[in-house]
Parts: C-alpha cells; structure tokens; sequence
C-alpha cells in the first residue's frame, strides 16, 4: 500500500475541497474495490482518499413514480439490486449490479465508482449508456451532467476536471413497450473481468421496434454505443434475421484488442453472441415476461 | 466388493469431528501467519522483473537510509553461496540450485525471482523499501517452452549443463551422447518389446498433446517467521507439509546442524506438494540474524503465483497399438516437462504413471527434463501424472471409438491386474483397479442416461501410488484414562483425526479419549512430510505401533498388579485387559492405577514401513459445451476410488473431491499466461482462474475399499490420485459433446471456440 | 511517511478504539493492530474471500476496506460469531460434515454463511453457491460446504429443544 | 537367486539385458554380486554406500526408505527405480 492519507467528507461541497486540495493524486473513494486494490498494488499514484459513502446525494437510492432513478455514485451495488422498484423498471441495472464481484465485493462496489474507474470492461457502464442515463458531477465550478455514453474517454480515462466527483446517476424513467438486459461473457461463473459485455435496451410499439441501443464493453477503448445495430432494428419487428444483422453490425463496430482475458477474433465472436442474446431477453422483458438476473 | 458389509472395525469407518475443528471454525488455530513476537520486524523480497538477466549491481543504499528498515540481503549473504558458486558443472548441483533459487546470485533465472530482502520495523515501510533498492539488470533472451528450450538454436540457461541419462532426476548418469539443449536428463523406461508390439497391433494411432502450466492455488500464502538467537540457534515458525524437510533445507542453506536449527510448524493453510521447499525460511533467518530480531515474512498473492513452485506445462506425444478386438499389444511415449530454471520435473512419474492402469505387454516412456526461464516446478498432487494420464486416456477413447468399442469396455478388456507388469517393471500384487471399473460400470452415473443437445459424457482412470518413508509417534496415557499422542505429521486435512482413530482402534478406547498434538522437530522423531499420500498410511503405522507397545507395557502392569503370571494376561480388542481367574480390567480403570503401581506408560514407535499400496481412481463426467461461446460446464461428476480402508470416510471423500475439482481447474480453466518477454501476466486469483463454487457441481464419490495387505488397517494412500483422471475425463466428454477432441489444456473457451467457430466468421 | 491514526469502532460487540496506520486495511487493522487472527488473507486484493467480515452487517473483503473507514462503524469478524460458549448452528454444521480441511478459508466461509442466512434463511443449492462464489477453497471442492450450509440453515430454522 | 530387473538406459551395461539373476541376502550383497555382470551399474546406484537419492530399490514391487540393507527373499524380484512420491526430498532442488 502507498503512502496515503484518509479524509472523510462531511458534505459534496467538503468533497470537492477535499479533493482540490488533494491535487492530481487525490482520489474518491466509495467502494473502494478498484481503488484500493491499485493504492495497494502501486498501478495509480494515489495520496488521499476523500470517502464520500457518509453524504446522502451520492448515498441515495430513489426511483420515483414516472420520474426516473437517482442512483447516488457511491450507493452499493446489494442496495441497487436488492430494491423491489429497480428489480421490476431497470432490470439491466441489477444485472449488472448482481455479478460484479462477488457477494462481498457487491457490499461495496458501486456504479458510480464502476464509471469512474473507466475500465472498458466495466459492468456497471453498458447497462447505463444504453438506458440513457447521466452522471451528475460537481466540482468547484458547479455541477454539470454528461451522458453516460460520453463519461469515458479511454481506458482509465473520463471526463472528470480537476476537484470533479461523480455525485448520482440519473436513469430516465423506463417507457411502455420497452425492455432492457445485460449480460456478459467470463470463463467462470462468478468472479471474472468480462471477456466481452452487452447491454440492450428495446422499446417496442406493437410488434415494431420503435427505438434500440446496443452497447458493447470490452471491445474498445471504452463501451461502445453501435448505432448500426439499432438501424438494423428500429422500424421493424424483431425476427431472428433482424437480430443476426444487429449481432452483425455489433461484430464490425467493435475493434478489440487481444490481452490474456480474450482474443481479438473470441471478443469479436461474442459480441455478436451477446448482442443476440440480449436482445431476444430485451425482448422477453418488454412482453412482461420473467428473465431473472440470478438465482 | 464396493464396501465391506460389515466392518471388523470400531473406530476405523466412522465420521467423528476432528479434534481441531473447534479451533478452526472459531478462528483460534494458529496458522504461521498468525504469529506475533515481541520486538518483530516485518520482511519482503524484491523480486526480477525479467525472466532471464544478468544482476549488474544490486544497492540497497537508498533503502536502508529508510527510517525503520533494519537490514537488506542478497544472495552474498547465504554461508552456502560461495560453496554453491564453485559448485558448478554437469555433475550434481543441487546445493547452488537449492541457493540460488531462494535469491538469485548472477542471474534472474525468472520472472519473479528472489533478487534481494528487506527487514522493517512495520510491513508498510518494508514494501516502500522495496522500491528504493536498485538493482541493474542486463536483459537475456528468455526460453519460455519445450519446444524453444530443446531446439539448437536455443540460449544455455545453465551453459555448463549437459544432458544426462538418468535412471531419476538429479541422479547422473552417463553423459548422453546427444546432449539436447536444456535437457537436464532424459530418462527411459521400458518392458517388452516394443517393435514386436506394434508389429503385432492392428490399429495403430499416434497424438500430441501438451497442458499448461498451473499452480497448486492453495489459500494461505507461504510464510515464516525466524528467530535467530543469540547462541546461535534458530527457531523458524512456519506452515509447511514438511518440517524436517524444511529443517534439511535450511540447515544446507545456512550451514548450520540440524541440531541448532528447531522448526514450529504452524496450523497449514493448503499445500498439495507447494509447501515443501524452503523459499523465504533462508531469507528470514538471515534477516534476523543480521538484526538480532525476529523476522516474519508472509508473501502477497502475486509472489507465490510466480516466487513459488508450480506444476510444468508438458508436452506428450503417445503412440498406442491395438488388436481389433481391442487388446493393446504396445504402447510408446515421450515426454518433455518443463521443470522450469532448475532441474527437477515430475516427468519420470508421469512416464511411469500414464499406462499402469492396463496391462499392455511392450511399453516405453522417454521422459525430457527441460528447463525454461520460468519458476522451478514443485510437487503438485499426484506430480507430472495428470497431463500424461491426459495423453494415454484421450488416445485411448479415440481408438476405442475406432474400434467401435464402449470405452468403459476398452478398459476393462484392458485392465491390469495381479501379476500385470508397470514400465518399471513392477509386478502388481493386490491391486483395486478392476474393482473401481467394475463400481464404475455398475455407478447410477454410468448407467444413467446423457439427455440435451451440446451434452457429452467422459470417462478416464489414473493411478498413482503412495509414499512410505519414516514417521515418528509417542503416546502418553492419563490417569483419567485418556491418551496424548505425539506426532510430527502436520495436519493439513484431517489428519489428527484419522491418526486418534487409528490409536483408538488399537487401544480399544473410544476416539474421544485420544488427544493428538503435532509438535516441532525437537519434540518428536524425524516425520517425511505430510504429502505423497502417505500420513494416514505411514504415521498410521506408527500410531498403531506405539499403541501396541502400550497394550505390552499395560499387560506387564496388570500381570504386576494381579500377582500373575505375564502369560496370561491379554489386552483384548475391547480395550479391556484380561488375567487370570477372570480377572479384568479396563483401559480406564488400569490407567488410574498407573501412578500408584510404577508410574505412567508410554508407547512409541519410529517406522520406515514398506507396504505401500497402489492407487487407482475411475472418473465420470457430463458436460454441456456452449455450441456459441465455448464455454464448458461440468453438470455431473462421480469419482470412483480405490482407497484401501477408509479410516475417516468424510475425508477421504474430502480428499477425491478436492482433487476432482482441482482437475476440473486443470482442464478447463487453470493456465499461466506469460507474455512474449516471459512475463507472468495473471498472477492474481481474478486471472488464475480456480474454480469457484458456481463452477462444479457436486461431486459424487464412490468408496471401494480394496484393503491393503501391506497395512495394519488396510490403508492406502488416497489424496493424490483423484486429480489424475479429471483431464481426459473432461476432454472425453468435450468431444462427445461438439466432436472436437481438446489436445491442449485447459480447454478454455478462447481456446475451444478456435475450433468450433465456422472460418467465415469475422 | 506513514501517519498514525485512532479509530474508533464496534469490534465483535465491543466498543473498540486502536491505533492504525493510515494505510492499514480493516484486515491489517485486525490482526496486526487488534490480535485478531480469525480474518485470513489469502489475495489481499478481493478475489478469495479468506478475509470476509461483516461491516455494519454487511458482508464485505476486509482486505477492501480501509481501517479508516470503519470509524464509527459495527465490525463482525469470525471471533465474533459465536456466542458465549455456543457454536452456531453453521458453526456445528462445518465441523459435522467434514466441511473444512486446512480450514484457511473456514472463517470467511462461515461469515459469509451467517451473512446468506441472515438474509435468506432457507436458500436453494444454487442460492447458496451464487451466494458464496466469492469465497475460495481449494482443499474441499466445495461438496460438503454446500452440503453443510444446507444442513445449518435447516438446523437454524429448527430451534434446539 | 534374486532377479533384477535392469533399468531400459543402464542395459548397455549388463549386455543388453533386461534382467539378470544373481545372489544376495540384502539389496547390497544383491547389487554388489551384480557388479561383475554389470560393471558400472554400482556407482550408478549408490553413492557414500548409501542409495542415491532419486533412486528407490524395490524389492518384489515394494519400495521402501531402508537402504541397502533390506533383506531380500529366495527368488526376490529386485526393480531400480525412479523415486516418485508425491513431495518425495528429490521432488525439490
């Protein structure tokens, strides 16, 4: 572990002091399961930890009626997926909240720390970008909101300035019709960096896609928004051939790399698997059936 | 026979709670790494960034201006370094690779060598430390697998090594007049005649197939703790299988009497064959020995990834005979281990392992040690026997397939039985291995039907066979009739259990009333390790020795007591001693009496027991392939096991289990990864990928208790055995599922979806 | 250099104040700082769950919590799961199925445990394996885990006699 | 007369032979009758007078750690073979 100081915020405006008074190598800690881990491991410069899980903004957890989710950045991932009303209108979000990590690691982690982070493998981020959501930040010029689609910016990378902190996210409200999913592909069953992941999000009026997102993580600098895969959806009702051409679609967007979690041509392949496969379980959700996110 | 119908036992067969179990569900035990001394510092090792450089300069200056650091060491430190340094030559080395592979002298040998050590008064500043010694390297050209390291062109890792003809590792023979580069020893195995064998075949077929290189993943990471006084003694506290083992080590390091060295071993956190060399032990002595404090050293995750010994990536090529009726008439094959940058691979086993389940007439085994820039291979359950066991299983189905014969049937057609030569020319006697085909033949597993698409089913043997060596036992009886039973065997799964068991059978008292206790190498005889399947076996026999004398020294006292003639006096089976004119007593009345008739009684026993008994195992294994992303899940598992006499039977299914999914670990997901520069690239437990519970089913076990002869209770060996099938096993059943046979393991998705992918993608 | 700090905490029912270092991890904290060696660190980087506790109730890594953190906050650590003299019901049921071998893992199995039938007190096979996926044991195999948490939360739900 | 089976790589020097019998009532009266038929084959088998490590000798197909000075029965069979437990001393540098 290097040498690093502790401060708890007492309020987001202590935060953002804290956190520019820290200088570069301040850093926000929520969960502290990526942090940490590279504090101890010496692979970032870190000299303070501004701990931000004592504030009710980036603690909150609020999905009024028609009105959209308030997820606070710092609010752990067994809170979001234990919360009937996420279970039932931002399914994708619990499935990705349900399988990073394992039940240990979900006491902690959070969305907002998954975003900030910036792996191009996150799991939390997908689910986000392709539901539309927002990162709400605050720093010492005032609060500002970025698409979740244009938080990151390489890997490890973010919009984030100098004395920034991601404060809540804010998930618009699900529309009729619509239906959602995440999955990703790991060797194991648990515990895992995805190799590739998935999310969709369809809206449907009748039988014809009125709108799609596909998002693609792990197979590019950062998660991948493939419009392509929505045109090849959208005006149409959803058949097996409209889907290959999305998964089609998702194959040429992508441009992965190989590492020692995944093949160029694996990474390619799945995420044409997974665009498939969420889909068809988008579908399934929009129709009101049961897709559970885990056992 | 599956299981005796009754057993002649009392205690032997039951499933009582382990005396330390207590202990270890509250937190209490001790491991190593629980230790705390007044005054102790906290140590680290820098480790090589490279995988093969030359050490320019090592400066500890910067780190040891470091408020809190108190010492720095290197190689030059070790007594035994200078020796080692002139120890070189193709003669044997074993001192300088012993030395040199704790910290490294001249070279980095690999990626995660020991270079340099540091003392500090708290862990946080000894890891700052680390980072101010500077140490100037001179990258080399890394040799990174079998096949690099035996081709001409190869760099020397050790320049002045020539392959020797080797009856064993480490045993030269006479120089071989083709000295192949970075083979340390080729060793040949043969019985028959091996061109007359395949003259005499029908079918012939021949495969390659090669594994990767994994780790025995046990949960607590090495650690020791060492005291070194100021008379010159030296107290290492530590987790380790071997405690006189680690004793041997550190005297040869340090060049000290065995005498002055005392070894505590600790509560043991896993160890499968890992926890045997001495890697930091030297290096904590030495610090303390400079600082005149104690000095604990535990290694992070990373360190005992690539600092520690794991088992060698193999390459195998198998060539098999058969008639077409399926009787095999020959089999050959070659095998080159990585043993990594010191000699020493488990590939001679491996030869002598792969075709002992079956009785083929003319057999040859070439076995390579080869040595890569990667850590020294250890002994990992069952060593060098799962990869090859891989090779012959698979080669096997495949010609059962071209046979058209079941290959449950191919075995059994096959079996070797009494009498059945092995390729070191062993003649079996007394052997289970028909007997755990047939239970495999008639498991609910076999005779099940395999129902869904994407569905497979296989099915492979392994053999291996257990460890004698010395053990040492002593045993205390208490005035309130209970026992205290003194061991060296550390007790890493149940061991104490099994033991009490043992004495208790004997003494014919209850278990309760034995309290094992595992002391240091002061307190007790020299104990081999807990390992090589051969604890409850060996220091079984001693157990039941010292039990024996007890029952002799009880009748003397009873005789003495009674006024009788010694003749007559019997300690029964029941624990009872019985005399003349009816007369009787029981261990617990003769015990309380022991004080007041001439004081107490003590057994003890120091064996070195021959007996040992082979070992076979038959697993089953369904699997369901994803046609889309490769990915394999184990949906059953049944483990067939000869395992003599199942002394603790919840153990001994312990044991299949565990080494079941270990061999799951190996097939499917287990691998190091290095990069071109022979960097390890997954040293965490997130990129080494151990199964986890979501993983594997459960693991059905099949217990046939074919006693061994060669033992008082009929025990054999079981710990090792089970980790040898699972590799063809699941291969197998991979095939039956997609038709793709896997060649190389761990059949991981990325590597699976190579070949079930159509070529027009992408 | 490193800096000292004091923390103030609720430690296996015990209003507990101890001094760490601000670099210290809660698993530092505890068995370095606090002579509790229950907690077992097998990564120390989230990925075995050796070191599992249970902060304000909640199953998490020590290893992944900073001492620092835990100011104010309620510490379950394996010592503290058994009450008075009394076992519990998991803890019995480890030691009756044979359900540990080194027993490295043991503790942070059994807190995880304790976590999973707080919560569900009557879980599935497969509720129990996802439960515990981020727990490593290497000796076992898993098998009789599985089975003993099976049988704990059988006996929970039965009270003693 | 004990058998002894003679190790595939050590043949050359007993004539190519697979086995040869000789007399003995320990292993060590066993390998040194043999020694006239196998010149050589001694050294490579035992070194300080005791069994080199890596090697273990068994006698009718058990092995054991007693050395040269276990007994061998009438019509033994003698095998010279790689040691191969699991953690055996050899298994570590």
């Amino acid at each position: 572990m290097q040498d690093l100081r502790y401060a708890r915020a007492s309020s987001v405006a202590d935060a953002v002091r804290l956190l520019a008074d820290g200088g570069p190598t301040a850093r926000i800690l929520a969960g502290g399961t990526d942090v940490i881990v590279q504090a101890r491991e010496r692979t970032r410069e870190i000299s303070l930890f501004v701990d931000v899980k004592h504030l009710p903004e980036t603690m909150a957890l609020r999905s009024a009626n028609g009105a959209g989710l308030v997820i606070g950045a710092a609010t752990p991932c067994y809170r979001i997926y234990g919360d009937a009303d996420v279970a039932r209108d931002y399914p994708s979000i619990v499935d990705a909240a349900s399988l990073i990590g394992g039940t240990a690691i979900q006491g902690r982690a959070s969305l907002g720390g998954n975003l900030c982070n910036s792996s191009p493998a996150a799991d939390g981020v997908p689910p986000l970008i392709a539901l539309g959501a927002t990162a709400v930040i605050t720093g010492p010029g005032g609060e500002r909101r970025v698409p979740a689609r244009e938080f990151a910016t390489g890997p490890g990378q973010n919009v984030l300035g100098a004395g920034e902190l991601v404060v809540s996210i804010e998930v618009p409200a699900p529309t009729p019709g619509s239906g959602v999913r995440f999955l990703r592909f790991i060797p194991r069953n648990e515990m895992d960096i995805a190799v590739v992941n998935v999310a969709s999000a369809l809206r449907f009026e009748g039988d014809t896609v009125a709108e799609a997102r596909v998002v693609v993580g792990a197979a590019a600098p950062t998660a991948l928004l493939v419009e392509e895969a929505a045109q090849a959806l959208v005006g149409q009702p959803l058949t097996e051939e409209t889907i290959e051409t999305a998964a089609a679609a998702a194959r040429a967007a992508v441009r992965p790399i190989d590492d020692m979690r995944g093949s160029v041509k694996q990474r390619r392949h799945l995420a044409g698997v997974l665009t498939g496969r969420t889909l068809r379980d988008a579908a399934r959700r929009a129709r009101g059936e049961e897709v559970a996110s885990h056992p | 026979m599956v299981a005796p119908a009754k057993s002649p036992y009392r205690v032997v067969g039951t499933r009582p709670v382990r005396p330390d179990g207590t202990d270890k569900v509250t937190g209490r035990a001790n491991y190593g790494s629980d230790i705390r001394l007044p005054g102790m510092l906290f140590g680290r090792v820098l480790r090589s960034p490279h995988a093969h450089a030359r050490i320019l300069r090592i400066d500890p200056s910067k780190a040891l201006a470091l408020p809190g650091v108190k010492a720095v060491i290197t190689h030059t430190d070790f007594p035994a370094a200078e020796d080692a340094v002139a120890d070189l030559g193709e003669t044997s080395s074993n001192l300088k690779w012993l030395v040199d592979n704790v910290l490294a002298s001249d070279r980095a040998l690999y990626h995660g060598h020991a270079v340099a050590a540091v003392a500090a008064t708290d862990p946080h500043v000894a890891e700052d430390a680390l980072a101010l010694i500077e140490v100037e390297y001179e990258p080399l050209p890394p040799v990174l697998s079998v096949h690099e390291a035996m081709n001409e062109a190869a760099p020397r890792i050790h320049p002045n090594m020539h392959t020797v003809e080797m009856m064993a590792r480490f045993t030269p023979g006479p120089r071989s007049e083709h000295d192949i580069p970075n083979v340390a020893s080729h060793l040949r195995m043969e019985i028959g005649d091996l061109d007359a064998g395949f003259a005499d075949a029908e079918v012939v077929i021949e495969r390659e197939y090669e594994t990767g290189t994994s780790h025995q993943g046990y949960i607590e990471p090495h650690n020791g703790t060492a005291l070194w006084n100021e008379h010159g003694e030296l107290t290492v506290w530590l987790s380790t299988q071997g405690p006189f083992a680690m004793r041997d080590s550190l005297a040869r390091v340090l060049k000290l009497p065995v005498s002055k060295i005392r070894v505590v071993p600790m509560e043991i956190g896993g160890g499968f064959g890992g926890k045997i060399s001495a890697y930091m032990e030297p290096m904590a002595a030495v610090l303390s020995k400079k600082t005149g404090r104690p000095v604990k050293m535990i290694m992070q995750r990373d360190e005992v990834l690539f600092g520690t010994g794991p088992t060698s990536a193999t390459y195998v090529r198998v060539k098999v005979g058969a008639k077409r009726d399926g009787t095999l008439t020959a089999a050959e094959a070659y095998l080159a281990y990585e043993s990594g940058a010191y000699p020493g691979s488990p590939v001679g086993a491996g030869g002598m392992c792969m075709f002992a389940p079956y009785r083929v007439p003319n057999q040859r085994a070439d076995c390579y040690d080869v040595i890569v820039n990667k850590p020294k291979v250890s002994a990992y359950r069952a060593p060098g026997a799962p990869a090859a066991a891989f090779a012959m299983e698979s080669t096997l189905d495949e010609l059962a397939e071209q046979l058209d014969i079941d290959p449950l049937e191919m075995r059994v057609r096959n079996a070797a039985v009494d009498g059945t030569r092995r390729i070191d020319g062993v003649a079996f006697e007394s052997i289970g291995n028909e007997a755990v085909m047939t239970a495999a033949k008639e498991s609910p597993h076999w005779n099940s039907e395999l129902q869904g698409e994407n569905r497979g089913r296989g099915i492979a043997m392994g053999f291996w066979t257990n460890g004698g060596q010395e053990s040492s036992a002593y045993a205390t009886v208490n005035s309130d009739g209970t026992v205290n039973l003194v061991i060296g065997s550390v007790d890493i799964g149940g061991q104490r259990a099994a033991l009490a068991m043992q004495l208790a059978e004997t003494l014919g008292i209850d278990y309760e009333q034995v309290k094992p206790l595992v002391v240091d190498t002061d307190s007790i005889g020299y104990t081999f390790i807990t390992g090589g399947s051969r604890t409850t076996f060996a220091t079984g026999w001693a157990v039941h020795e010292a039990g024996l004398e007890i029952q002799r020294l009880l009748e003397d006292r009873a005789a003495l007591i009674w006024e009788a003639d010694r003749e007559l006096v019997h300690y029964d089976d029941d624990g009872v001693i019985r005399g003349p004119d009816e007369r009787s007593l029981s261990f617990t009345e003769i015990a309380k009496q022991l004080h007041r008739t001439g004081g107490t009684v003590q057994g003890k026993a120091d064996v070195t027991p021959e007996g040992v008994g082979p070992t076979f195992a038959c697993h089953i294994v369904d699997v369901e392939v994803d046609p889309e992303t490769a990915k394999v899940q184990v949906l059953r598992y049944t483990a067939i096991q000869d395992v003599g006499t199942a002394v603790h039977p919840a153990y001994v299914e312990g044991q299949i289990q565990g080494g079941a999914v270990q061999g799951v670990g190996m097939a499917l997901s287990e691998e190091y990864v290095y990069d071109s520069e022979g960097r390890m690239r997954n040293a965490s437990l997130l990129d080494y990928r151990m199964p986890t519970t979501l993983d594997v089913p459960a693991i059905e076990t099949i217990l046939v208790e074919e006693p061994n002869p060669g033992h008082p209770y009929g025990v054999r060996g079981v710990g090792e055995v089970p980790i040898v099938p699972p590799l063809g096993a699941i291969a197998s059943a991979i095939y039956q599922a997609t038709g793709v046979r896997p060649r190389t393991l761990p059949a991981s998705p990325r590597v699976l979806l190579e070949e079930l992918l159509p070529d027009d993608e992408g | 250099m490193s800096s000292r700090i004091i923390v103030t905490a609720e430690i296996n029912g015990e209003p507990t104040e101890f001094l760490a270092d601000e670099r210290d991890s809660l698993l530092d904290a505890l068995r370095e700082r606090l002579g509790l060696m229950g907690s077992k660190e097998g990564c120390n980087n989230g990925n075995c769950g050796a070191c599992a506790v249970l902060l304000d109730g909640r199953l998490v890594n020590s290893c992944l919590v900073m001492a620092a953190e835990t100011e104010g906050a309620r510490v379950t650590s394996v010592e503290g799961l058994a009450q008075q003299d009394r076992l519990l019901p998991v803890q019995e049921a480890f030691l009756d199925h044979a359900a540990l071998q080194c027993g490295i893992c043991t503790p942070g199995f059994l807190v995880a445990t304790q976590a999973l039938l707080a919560e569900n007190p009557d879980p599935t096979e497969e509720q129990v394996r996802y439960w515990l996926a981020g727990n490593l044991c290497r000796c076992t195999g898993y098998d009789k885990i599985i089975a003993a948490v099976l049988d704990a939360a059988g006996r929970a739900a039965t009270p003693a006699g | 007369m004990a058998t002894v089976f003679i190790p595939a790589l050590m043949r050359d020097l007993c004539g190519g032979r697979h086995s040869v019998e000789v007399e003995g009532a320990t292993l060590r009266q066993v390998l040194s009758n043999l020694e006239p038929e196998c010149p050589g084959l001694y050294a490579l088998v035992v070194e300080d007078g005791m069994v080199r490590l890596g090697i273990q000798l068994a006698v009718n197909g058990v092995t054991s750690s007693s050395g040269l000075l276990r007994a061998v029965p009438e019509d033994a069979e003698v095998q010279i073979l790689p040691a191969m437990s699991g953690g055996q001393r050899s298994a570590a540098p």
